[in-house]
């Protein structure tokens, strides 16, 4: 049976190229970059290259980019060391309820040391009101943390507008762009971000590296204590193969980003439409509006189904795709992002996420235009909820699936 | 993740469906926890001559009905409430430990039929 | 020039055989093992198989290993996350002064937070006093955390008496076993341990893996908050590559760890032997005893000349090493380590660490042998210390150099 | 992390040594720095016609030592007292930032020398 992967928001292969130019730093050069001799000096080289690659990508320069271990750390640092650093200023976060967990649950957690955090709600479509941000911000505000790009909905967020906000209040801002960069042109100067973290895995670098853009002049306090890698920064041994995929990844990805946009675009277009026209009782999770969604996200609820078993029927037909059913989220709950967006609550365990990738093929959206109208009936046929006049439960009971 | 047995009783799950003429139903679960099942029930002279299920929910969830349902087919009522949640996992050849608590209601489900059956049938 | 590499201590290249395991998972396995999926199940079970073998590795069971992306990482959790979940019990912790700046830094950082640290001495070998230990427990103390080995001079501590002493007062210990693992037997059932830290480039896994024994039922807030990966102890999609070759590389480590042991120690007493009969003026660091150092380190001091400059010229003929010296340490003083031993200032900045590996071999010492002497005697020429009779600062100046 | 420049003369130094006869002497840094430069001066009618060092340090201050030994050759004191750290490290093609402020000192050396000569031959 031919694989479909259609869960690149979730990770994706490495490059062949970025493999490639990998492999020479595990064995040949594998000097610790902090070395004298002739095995640190053999790759210190090669750790700068790629700065410059990620500083480049994203229109930074490359004294501004510390590499971490994943996008996760990355949100970690940026919030906590900006907290830390801010203490005397001030104890108060803007963020969004539609966050990563890496930003929400790093936030409850500083709820708990005696931080007060402002989730800012969605609308149905997932939506901010930047009228909310601006009326949340109060003198204690210290820092605004707002994802570029939402990895369940692609919703992308006006975050030049929030940038320049955080700007007139002279707050910090911090953007975890990694469901972002790649697919759509993500620039930190016109931004105004003082913070933006990416993941490699999501964009054709391995997993286990990440990085974070740190404004010149950001003053933070350090997440990972310890030795003096990436200027005081971050301690410990710089991932080398990790990073030189990294930097690799994001120059490929900068040079690509357009052809990339247009034609993975057009494959999800073309799936959305398909769905929507042969599947009948959905609905759409996230904004209709397809400009101000990632290229490659599509977020659709198939009324009555549970998106596990939706999941693991695709999965006979070697579809790979994700759900925010509880089932799969780890958690007993199903997505918060669904819950923030009100969506009901048998609906959002339907929520299924298809996400496409520089690889995926015509051919493979037509397999699953094909597979899912039956796949979608057979389990509707197995379901109490179906054809039975049961109005589903209303948005009393849905806040109960909101983690906030 | 799953047993080759959740697997296949997911894939080809037995005796969904409803019983027009049901003498016991019963349904566990809700909808935000994301599994609701419903169990029908034709019982004559005391033994379970037929049952079906219908179900929203993951791959265990549908597993288990379906599981239940082959258990107690033939079973006299008090044989089948001697069924528990854990019998039907193990028939399964067991479950994910995240899945017990939540997806694995199937005996209760069937418990809730006989109990219905018995309230009309007093 | 053939290259000799004696600075297995700062990193070491990946196993041949590592490597060939880790390249599917990066490529035809690409999957996050948080999906459900054929992509996300396909990894599933590598990450167990990891689990297990770091968990064997060590003594303990696979659900008290945890995956991380360094040893500094690990250092940090444990620390941070101890004091974090114990903050009820008290405040205080114990370490020495010759920890890795992973612990050392991130205890400094606590302690502006208003926790207590007591930093224990060591003696001019670097040799631990256990009474001193007993003696600064207090109603207080939460963490004990003493490295089983250290990095510079090769010492090893007396690890199951501290955790004897631990258990004894009921208190938590941590240890940094980075260096031990693979060079001794490392058993956290014997040793009483209840958190220990390894890190994969120091046994032949990549830069970028780690991993730490959480013993069950050991409380611990997150290091890095966000999604539910490594049962809600460390957030971030894992490294499955990275986590695959520190798997296999425990293993391999695990089954050699005898052989190793006694093939690099010879080596290392040829080469101990040889410097102590062909270079006057030095001064070993680190205790005499060679059963109470590991088995590839050697540290020494070659009086009057400066360690970076003699690194250098070791690295005109392929030679690898490391130095104390504050020109290699990234910060402006040397060896925090030679300070606690109150190490003469000029030997401190001098000391340069020999540490063997796997693929050393005897040639290599030899070589070793036939260049050190001339090349330290060059230097000595061209230092004004040397031959005019200067006696060397004593110890009140050898002060300035600790940094607690 | 070294330039070409540097690690010539670091390897190759010039004028390493002593000047039995120096008519002036100069020694800055110390021992906790990890720097210690001297320098030895053999001043005839106000040129410096012989210069030595002897350096305990790091490649920089190797280098440098060696390099402002070749650039205060012939110079007439005046000259040389005009060296600056920052020239010396310039005719090495530059130092890595982090030593700029440690390893630099061989033109404050020279410049101790020559105030040592003065201060002999006032
Ligand atoms: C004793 C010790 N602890 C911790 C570390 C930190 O390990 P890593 O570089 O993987 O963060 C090292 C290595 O430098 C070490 O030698
Ligand atoms: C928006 C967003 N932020 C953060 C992360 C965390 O990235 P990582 O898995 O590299 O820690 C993810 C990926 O899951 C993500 O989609």
């Amino acid at each position: 049976m031919k694989h479909i992967y259609l869960d690149y928001n979730a990770t994706s292969p490495v490059r062949p190229e970025v493999l490639e130019a990998m492999l020479p730093f595990y064995r040949e050069q594998f000097g610790n970059p902090s070395s004298v001799h002739w095995a640190g000096r053999q790759v210190g080289g090669a750790l700068e290259k790629a700065r410059e690659q990620v500083a480049a990508f994203i229109n930074a320069s490359p004294a501004e980019i510390v590499f971490v271990s994943c996008g996760s750390e990355g949100d970690n640092m940026a919030i906590k060391g900006s907290l830390g650093a801010l203490k005397e200023k001030g104890n108060h976060i803007i963020t969004t309820t539609v966050e990563h967990p890496a930003v929400l649950e790093t936030c409850q957690a500083l709820e708990k040391e005696g931080f007060d955090v402002t989730y800012l709600p969605v609308d149905k479509d997932g939506q901010l009101n930047l009228d909310d941000m601006e009326k949340a911000i109060t003198e204690k505000t210290v820092l605004i943390s707002v994802m570029w790009a939402n990895n369940e909905t692609g919703n992308i967020y006006p975050i030049e507008e929030i940038g320049a906000i955080a700007r007139k209040y002279n707050i910090r801002f911090h953007t975890d762009a990694v469901q972002a960069v790649g697919k759509v042109p993500v620039d930190v100067q016109k931004a105004k971000v003082d913070l933006l973290v990416i993941s490699g895995h999501k964009l054709g670098a391995p997993k286990g590296v990440g990085a974070i853009y740190v404004r010149r002049g950001t003053r933070m306090t350090p997440l990972l204590h310890g030795g003096h890698q990436e200027r005081n920064r971050r301690a410990g041994t710089q991932n080398m193969a990790g990073i030189v995929g990294l930097g690799l990844a994001c120059e490929m990805a900068g040079a690509e980003q357009e052809s990339y946009y247009h034609r993975v675009r057009a494959l999800r277009d073309k799936l959305e439409d398909g769905v929507v026209a042969l599947v009948p009782d959905i609905k759409l999770n996230g904004t209709p509006n397809r400009d101000q969604r990632l290229p490659n996200t599509l977020n659709v609820s198939f009324a009555y189904i549970e998106g596990e078993s939706l999941l693991l029927n695709l999965d006979m037909y070697g579809i790979a795709a994700s759900s925010g059913s509880a089932c799969t989220s780890g958690s007993l709950e199903p997505s918060h992002v669904m819950g923030a967006m009100c969506v009901e609550v048998t609906l959002a365990h339907s929520s299924t996420r298809f996400s496409l990738g520089p690889e995926t093929v015509p051919a493979e959206i037509d397999k699953v235009l094909e597979v899912l109208p039956a796949t979608v009936q057979r389990l509707r046929d197995m379901s109490p909820l179906y054809n039975c006049g049961r109005t589903s439960d209303n948005c009393e009971t849905c806040q109960t699936i909101k983690r906030i | 993740m799953y047993t080759d047995k959740v697997m296949d009783h997911f894939t080809n799950p037995r005796n969904v469906g409803e019983i027009e003429d049901a003498n016991g139903v019963g349904e566990v679960g809700n909808a935000s926890c994301g599994d609701i099942m419903k169990i029908f029930l034709k019982v004559e002279d005391n033994i379970i001559k037929d049952v079906k299920f219908k179900t929203f929910g993951c791959g265990a969830a549908i597993a288990t009905s379906s599981m239940v349902t082959e258990m107690a087919i033939g079973k006299t009522i008090e044989e089948a409430l001697e069924l528990s949640n854990q019998a039907v996992a193990e028939a399964l050849d067991g479950l994910p430990a995240q899945k017990m608590h939540c997806s694995n209601l199937a005996a209760d489900a069937l418990h809730e039929a006989i109990k219905n059956y018995r309230e009309q049938n007093g």
